[in-house]
């Protein structure tokens, strides 16, 4: 078995009384869509904010490209490969398209520290920007601000931004979510094709695009796993069924 | 050329032509006029770095503007007192030259911005405006109960400091060196919002989960940032002491933090001659009003309140429309 | 110094504290609650005064001079509401500084051209004046009792409302997302004009019951502004508790630092210098103490967002 | 008569225009689906009934003039919105969430925790602590407390659970049938469209292209507009 | 032609004291009749750095020969110097700086009003008078409130309970009242001016310590007394003019002033009232354009001063008699009475170390 590129290790948090997240162990391998699926409230977001650094956990580890990253910040995390998108669009919204992921880029090629130099000229950047527009079908819209484009055309930047940093693995928080049907279909053949870069840890209500992409599925359910597996396994799993799918598919 | 960029010539080119108009009618106060509002239009200038890209809202700019200020005074009042300014295992003495004094003002601003920033930057939002402000009104009471350089009264330099190769007391020629370090400032500035620095600190204002999730920290962001704000502020009230030859803790003020503010305001948020055209109507109207009435601050009040109301995006705004921030 | 003199400073430093409180009342409200940076409070704070001190000039009665001070001011407060505040709201928080700014200009000038530029005559009734004896010896004035009784009962009465009736909820719901409080049927504007008059009464009740002790003059607002802004910074915006506790640790370490501090350096300075800069370090006594919350707790006290 | 219609309505944001010209009706007790790919406008289409953005051209709610009316007075006459994105009021509660603008009618807070048992549990957190799911439920569970004759949902099942859009789309299907709500929906499953829905309306650039019934709509028709 | 800018604060929280001296200035020169002196009013806010632009303005715009009318001290501080130095008159209404007394005098700046020290001085001298043996001492945080209690202190003979530095602008003052209280002060000295000293006298009368008070006639001045009301009465201060000393100038001006303007004169009216008739009395015998001359003729000082006689010391700051008032209520207006002399033919502590 390969080694897996990210793990989590029993992590636990509480919120006060409420335990978010109790000792979830799971992990991503290479070229692989991990789903992760479950109720609302199930503790998807805890668990995907632990694993990028957002939210500290109370106990166990994160392991990424072999490192324990578990006191790194979300930065060290970033900048050593990991890529995310937010369940709620996080974009510069004053700011236009293009800017947006120009802005990854350069994060990812750490040429922030330059004051005198115009971003938008430097064009290794500004090219590994527009092909992240292009391949989520976005080039159109570059130039137009963030604020005045579409709540899905938003969420397929969201994946753009995350693109341009070449992660070693992507973390995506319900990426589909509030794209209509074309886009979901266009983005779930993109997200096929990002596997063989990096792999991803998918969170998602979408059961089509889960069943159709996903090679191993985690099932969270009151912040314990219920269920790991394949997605034939996990389908038919009555507890999963009846705590998450109801009597859909 | 966009609108923006005819308005931001027009007022460059009122820059060159008043003063120099001023200078062949020979009326020099015209001149001292304008290198106020050069000079307040240069410490705007240096809030706008932080304010307009950074978003950061600081209501203690004053204290910037009263370390240049002072930077300028202490020097100067031992150099023409011929009193050394620390004794020690070696002596600092005080000195007169623009150029070493300018150092000092700029270093002291960044290094004041660079200690209140680190412990200010916890805070965002109107909690930042207030703790920044208290910060401003720190230095203020201080330097009121302070009795070493004249506490409230003040310190006076009698002659105006020198610049190599430049007799400062002739008013066009101050002017001139004000007016050349703001147009280096502003050239800084405009470059800057287009650096990649500039573009990721416009980001961290708006989403800065997002900014670290691509790999880098906010904080630090604004912190360079309010540095590089901190330094020019300062550097704009050694000046601003030189045209007065006169500081005092009213610099460290928080109405003064407030009307650099309400230079960018007016002026125009976000826009880069916003501070400059802010500052200019402040010191015209300041200058027409003045006389016409015991009540005249009235006045000045309905005005900036018409603009605020009808004049979407400030002086500039007005002229140029919409504001556009990228290309 | 005795024990006597050391109670008596506290009970000053905590009255302090309710005048404080008394004057933020009425910010916390428009500030915390409607998200509305109002600079202009503090001059609602002078009208209000200035309206008492009209009033009991020509009634002789104090109650009447309250309710005088209470309605100018609400009155003035609605007025701006509805001409110049209400076309903010959507704006950027600057503009509003901005507008608020002039605003200040505008009052204190017309103030000034209707009274003229001297302070005017506001005195607390006789019924009220005098010192009372306390438990302990401790002599008191009669006044600033009242004031401390009058303070917490805005303060309990302002929580109630902010948090309990459902126009408080509908006034923080607004703060969160006007947009969309308008959207479920709330007829916000309406709401935010009350609020605004209610908070502009407050000040004006506040600038009437210090006034009585203070001086009535033009300007009297800002100094009183800057400081209400501290204490509820200090407390967390938008909480009421917040804003007491804000007041009282303003209160006390303003009064108690004034009187320590040279003290304390007269421990191992010479008395000169020691007057000098422990004077110097209690006038920056409460921006040390708010600085020093917010590094601590970076929305105060009791604040929980930005 | 139709209780809302849209005829012939534009509307901008700034300088940049949305819609075109929309036709829309919805009768009293039916449930109109909204469709179209992302950024046609349905979400602006929304806005302008709502009188959240300016808009011209015919609007009507039950013989009132919409045009003429605040964003509130609409709300009172009976439009219930749930927003794309739900904001909810971040620092209220969920109770608070729900009582704030609650109006006399069938549906109060026990009838909606009935409907959302999730959001008993929760009463007393705020908002903005919830999951994303939660904060759905509690959006819906919002515009219910205002008891409206018609119900807006602006993409109300994004982020559920299939369980909870099951019972969502049961929930819709009674509020429809049992209580006599007309119902707008805008949602990326066709599928359920298709089992709640009576009639269509698609929109592209801003424009209403195509109006028919449930049964009319045919896999050409969505091929077309819709990329399915 | 005599050309004068006034610079003066004439809006905000000062503005009446400005006003005042304003006025007086201004009936003065009605009085005088003459057209040839043309005068120009700027408001400085009472901020420096304003104050300073406007004497540059005056200057060089303006081209005024001779400059009058700020107020405050750290104004003053700021603008005199400068103007001094670019060869101009300036004749000051008001503050009375020590720095401009001593090692910073100017023989182009002369002080018609006071030394800040001197109204001090004078009530340190009739506390000695009154028998005081120990006074409790209260003064803002500044340059000015310091040189108050030095004044005080260099004529007051007897101990000190306690000297008590306050913020600037303080409104409250409980806890400085706790402290008199628990002193074994038997009298109490106080400079606050404007409308700390108001909220002062209302909450020390409010609270029951009974005390006698003296201070400088700031606090006791025509323009706020009505707002300290009863609470003043009583209490003795110290003021080189009141409206009832008697000679023919003052009884003319305290009446015409009233006339004119509808209101008592103050104290600062009277030093603006003054600062016109020495320059009116300069211009009748000297041309401005002649500085040595024009100079010579205002250090005669031959003009009438309402306040009696009045000469000039070698630091042109005045030498004059400076009386203990006491506030008094006459038909329902709150005023002063002078009670005594407390120092006849005062000239100030700084004077030695002029060198012009
Ligand atoms: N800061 C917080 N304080 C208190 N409770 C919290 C906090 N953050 C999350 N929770 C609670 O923890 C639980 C898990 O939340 P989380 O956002 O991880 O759910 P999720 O699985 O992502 O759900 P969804 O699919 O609806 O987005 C929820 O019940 C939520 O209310
Ligand atoms: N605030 C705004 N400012 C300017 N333009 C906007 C704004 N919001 C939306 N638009 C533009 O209006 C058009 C319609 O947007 P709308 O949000 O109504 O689309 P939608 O059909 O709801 O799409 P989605 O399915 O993605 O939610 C889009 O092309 C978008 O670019
Ligand atoms: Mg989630
Ligand atoms: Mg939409």
């Amino acid at each position: 078995m390969t080694e897996p590129v990210l793990s989590t290790h029993a992590l636990t948090k509480r919120f006060g009384a409420l335990v978010a997240n109790e000792a979830v162990s799971l992990d991503l391998r290479p070229g692989e869509v991990h789903a992760l699926i479950g109720p609302n409230g199930a503790g998807k977001s805890t668990l995907v904010g632990q694993i990028c650094g957002a939210i500290k956990p109370d106990e166990g580890r994160v392991q990424f490209l072999g490192r324990d990253v578990t006191e790194q910040s979300t930065r060290t995390r970033a900048r050593s490969g990991l890529g995310r998108t937010f369940q709620i669009s996080a974009l510069a919204m004053e700011d236009s398209v293009l800017q947006n992921v120009v802005l990854g880029a350069m994060g990812a090629a750490g040429t922030v520290w330059h004051f005198l130099r115009p971003a938008m000229k430097d064009l290794t950047i500004r090219q590994k920007a527009e092909q992240a527009l292009e391949r989520v079908g976005l080039s159109d819209l570059a130039s137009l601000r963030t604020g005045e484009i579409s709540h899905g055309q938003r969420r397929r930047l969201e994946v753009a931004v995350a693109l341009t940093l070449s992660p070693k693995a992507f973390v995506m928080d319900e990426p589909m979510a509030g794209l209509g049907a074309e886009g979901t279909r266009e983005l779930t053949a993109l997200l096929d094709e990002l596997r063989q870069e990096a792999p991803i840890l998918l969170v998602e209500h979408d059961m089509d695009v889960v069943f159709s992409l996903a090679d191993r599925i985690t099932v969270l359910n009151y912040g314990r796993v219920i269920a790991t597996g394949s997605t034939a396994e996990i389908r038919s799993d009555p507890e999963v069924r009846r705590a998450y799918l109801g009597e859909e598919s | 050329m966009s609108r923006e960029s005819i308005v931001n010539a027009a007022l460059f080119a009122l820059l060159i032509a008043v003063p120099l108009g001023a200078l062949a009618t020979d009326e020099p106060f015209i001149i001292t006029l304008a290198t106020r509002a050069v000079i307040l239009a240069l410490a705007a200038v240096g809030l706008n770095i932080a304010l307009g890209i950074g978003g950061l809202v600081s209501l203690g700019h004053a204290a910037y503007f009263g370390i240049g200020g002072y930077a300028m005074g202490i020097l100067a009042f031992h150099a023409q007192s011929y009193t050394p300014l620390f004794e020690g295992p070696f002596v600092i003495e005080g000195t007169k030259l623009m150029p070493i004094i300018w150092l000092v003002a700029i270093c002291g601003g960044a290094l004041a911005a660079f200690v209140i920033g680190l412990l200010s930057l916890r805070t965002t939002g109107v909690y930042f405006i207030m703790i920044t402000l208290a910060f401003g009104q720190m230095f203020y009471f201080f330097t009121i109960s302070w009795p070493a350089y004249g506490g409230e009264d003040g310190l006076s330099i009698y002659v105006r400091n020198s610049f190599p190769g430049l007799n400062t007391l002739v008013p066009i020629q101050f002017y001139a060196v004000c007016f050349v370090l703001l147009c280096a400032v502003l050239w800084f500035n405009a470059r800057l919002a287009r650096a990649p620095f500039g573009l990721a600190l416009n980001a961290a204002r708006q989403v800065p989960h997002r900014v670290e999730a691509i790999g880098l920290d906010p904080v630090r962001l604004k912190l360079v940032a309010l540095v590089i704000s901190g330094a020019v502020t300062g550097l704009a009230g050694a000046l601003f002491a030189d045209l007065n030859r006169f500081v005092s803790p009213t610099m460290f003020s928080w109405q003064m933090s407030g009307e650099l503010m309400v230079f960018i305001i007016l002026g125009g948020t976000g826009r880069l001659f916003g501070p400059v055209a802010g500052a200019m109507l402040f010191v015209l109207l300041e200058y027409l009003l003045g006389g016409i009435s015991d009540y005249w601050l009235a006045f000045l009040g309905a005005l900036l309140l018409l603009v605020v109301l009808y004049g979407r995006g400030g002086l500039v705004g007005i002229f140029a429309g919409k504001a556009r921030n990228h290309d | 110094m005795t024990t006597v003199l050391l109670v008596e400073q506290i009970l000053n430093g905590l009255q302090f504290g309710i005048m404080l409180f008394l004057m933020a009342a009425g910010l916390t409200l428009v500030f915390g609650v409607m998200g509305l940076i109002n600079l202009a409070h503090g001059s609602l704070y002078m009208i209000g005064a200035f309206a008492a001190a009209a009033v009991a000039a020509a009634t002789g009665s104090f109650v009447l001079a309250l309710a005088g001070a209470m309605a100018a001011a609400a009155m003035v407060g609605a007025l701006v509401e509805y001409t110049v505040i209400r076309r903010l709201y959507a704006r950027d928080h600057l503009d509003q500084v901005l507008a608020t700014f002039a605003l200040i200009l505008i009052f204190s000038e017309g103030t000034r051209w209707i009274f003229g530029s001297f302070p005017l005559f506001l005195d607390i009734p006789s019924a009220l004046a005098g010192p009372i004896t306390l438990p302990g010896g401790i002599e008191y004035p009669r006044y600033r009792l009242v004031l401390i009784v009058i303070g917490l009962a805005i303060a309990a009465g302002l929580a109630l409302f902010i948090s309990r009736t459902r126009v408080g909820i509908q006034i923080r719901a607004g703060e969160n997302d006007r947009e969309m409080i308008a959207a479920l049927g709330v007829d916000i504007s309406r709401l935010y004009t009350l609020v605004f008059a209610l908070g502009a009464a407050l000040a004006g009740l506040a600038g009437a019951l210090v006034g009585a002790i203070q001086s009535v003059q033009i300007g009297m607002g800002e100094p009183i502004l800057i400081l209400a802004f501290v204490v509820i910074v200090i407390g967390g915006i938008g909480s009421i508790r917040g804003a007491l506790v804000g007041s009282l640790l303003v209160g006390l370490t303003d009064t108690l630092g004034g009187i320590f501090l040279p003290e304390a350096f007269k421990l191992f300075m010479e008395p000169a210098a020691a007057t000098t800069v422990g004077s110097s370090l209690a006038s920056m006594a409460i921006y040390i103490l708010m600085a020093g919350v917010l590094i601590w707790r970076p929305t105060g006290l009791f604040g929980a967002r930005a | 008569m139709s209780l809302l219609s849209l005829s012939n309505v534009a509307a901008s944001y700034g300088a940049s225009q949305a819609l075109f010209s929309i036709e829309l009706q919805i009768g009293e007790g039916e449930c109109v689906a909204l469709m179209g790919r992302n950024g046609m406008g349905k979400t602006t289409t929304v806005k302008a009934i709502c009188r959240m953005i300016p808009a011209s051209g015919t609007l009507r709610f039950a013989g009132q003039d919409l045009t003429r009316l605040t964003s509130d007075q609409v709300a009172r006459l009976g439009i219930g919105l749930v927003p794309e994105g739900r904001r909810c009021f971040a620092d209220l509660t969920v109770s608070e969430n729900l009582i704030v603008s609650a109006r006399k009618g069938p549906w109060d807070i026990d009838r909606v925790t009935r409907l959302f048992p999730r959001l008993k549990e929760r009463q007393g957190q705020r908002a903005s602590s919830l999951s994303g799911g939660e904060q759905q439920m509690l959006a819906i569970g919002r515009a219910l407390m205002t008891n409206p004759r018609l119900l807006l949902l602006d993409e109300a099942t994004e982020g559920l659970a299939p369980v909870v859009r099951q019972e969502i789309w049961t929930a819709i299907d009674e509020l429809k049938s049992g209580a006599g709500l007309a119902i707008l929906v805008i949602d990326k499953s066709i599928q359920e469209l298709r089992k709640v829905c009576d009639r269509a309306t698609i929109i592209e650039r801003g424009r209403t292209v195509w109006t028919g019934t449930m049964p009319e709509l045919s896999r050409a028709h969505s091929e077309r507009h819709l990329g399915v | 032609e005599v050309k004068v800018g006034m610079i003066t604060t004439l809006s905000g929280g000062g503005a009446g004291l400005g006003i005042d001296v304003r006025d007086g200035f201004m009936l003065a020169v009605k009085q005088s009749g003459r057209d040839d002196i043309k005068v120009v009013i700027e408001d400085d806010q009472r901020k420096p750095d304003i104050a300073v632009q406007l004497a540059d303005k005056m200057i060089q715009s303006e081209k005024v020969d001779v400059l009058t009318g700020i107020i405050w001290s750290n104004l003053a501080m700021a603008v005199v110097p400068s103007v001094t130095a670019q060869g101009k008159f300036y004749l000051s209404p008001n503050a009375g700086p020590s720095a401009l007394a001593g090692k910073g005098c100017h023989d182009n700046y002369f002080n018609v009003a006071w030394q800040n020290d001197n109204l001090h001085e004078a009530a340190g001298a009739y506390a000695n008078s009154a028998g005081y043996k120990k006074s409790f001492l209260l003064a803002p945080n500044y340059p000015a409130g310091k040189d108050a209690l030095t004044g005080y202190k260099r004529f007051f003979e007897g101990e000190l309970a306690s000297e008590v530095y306050t913020e600037l602008g303080q409104t409250d003052y409980a806890s400085e009242i706790a402290q008199i209280r628990a002193s074994d002060a038997d009298s109490v000295f106080f400079f606050l001016p404007g409308g700390m000293g108001i909220s002062f006298l209302k909450q020390y009368a409010d609270s029951g310590v009974g005390l006698p008070v003296v201070g400088p006639a700031f606090s006791f001045d025509q323009g706020i007394l009505q707002a300290v009301g009863a609470a003043a009465l009583g209490v003795v201060n110290t003021s080189q003019w009141n409206k009832d000393i008697d000679n023919p100038a003052n009884a003319a001006f305290v009446e015409s002033f009233q006339a004119e303007y509808g209101r008592l004169p103050s104290l600062y009216a009277s030093q603006g009232f003054d600062t016109a008739n020495l320059l009116i009395s300069a211009v009748e015998s000297a041309d401005v354009s002649d500085a040595d001359a024009f100079r010579a003729a205002l250090e005669a000082a031959n003009f009438d001063s309402v306040r009696g006689d009045f000469a000039f010391g070698p630091n042109h700051h005045p030498i004059q008699t400076i009386y203990a008032r006491e506030v008094v209520e006459e038909n329902g207006v709150f005023t002063n009475k002078i009670i005594g002399v407390a120092l006849e033919n005062h000239s100030d502590a700084y004077a030695g170390e002029c060198k012009m």
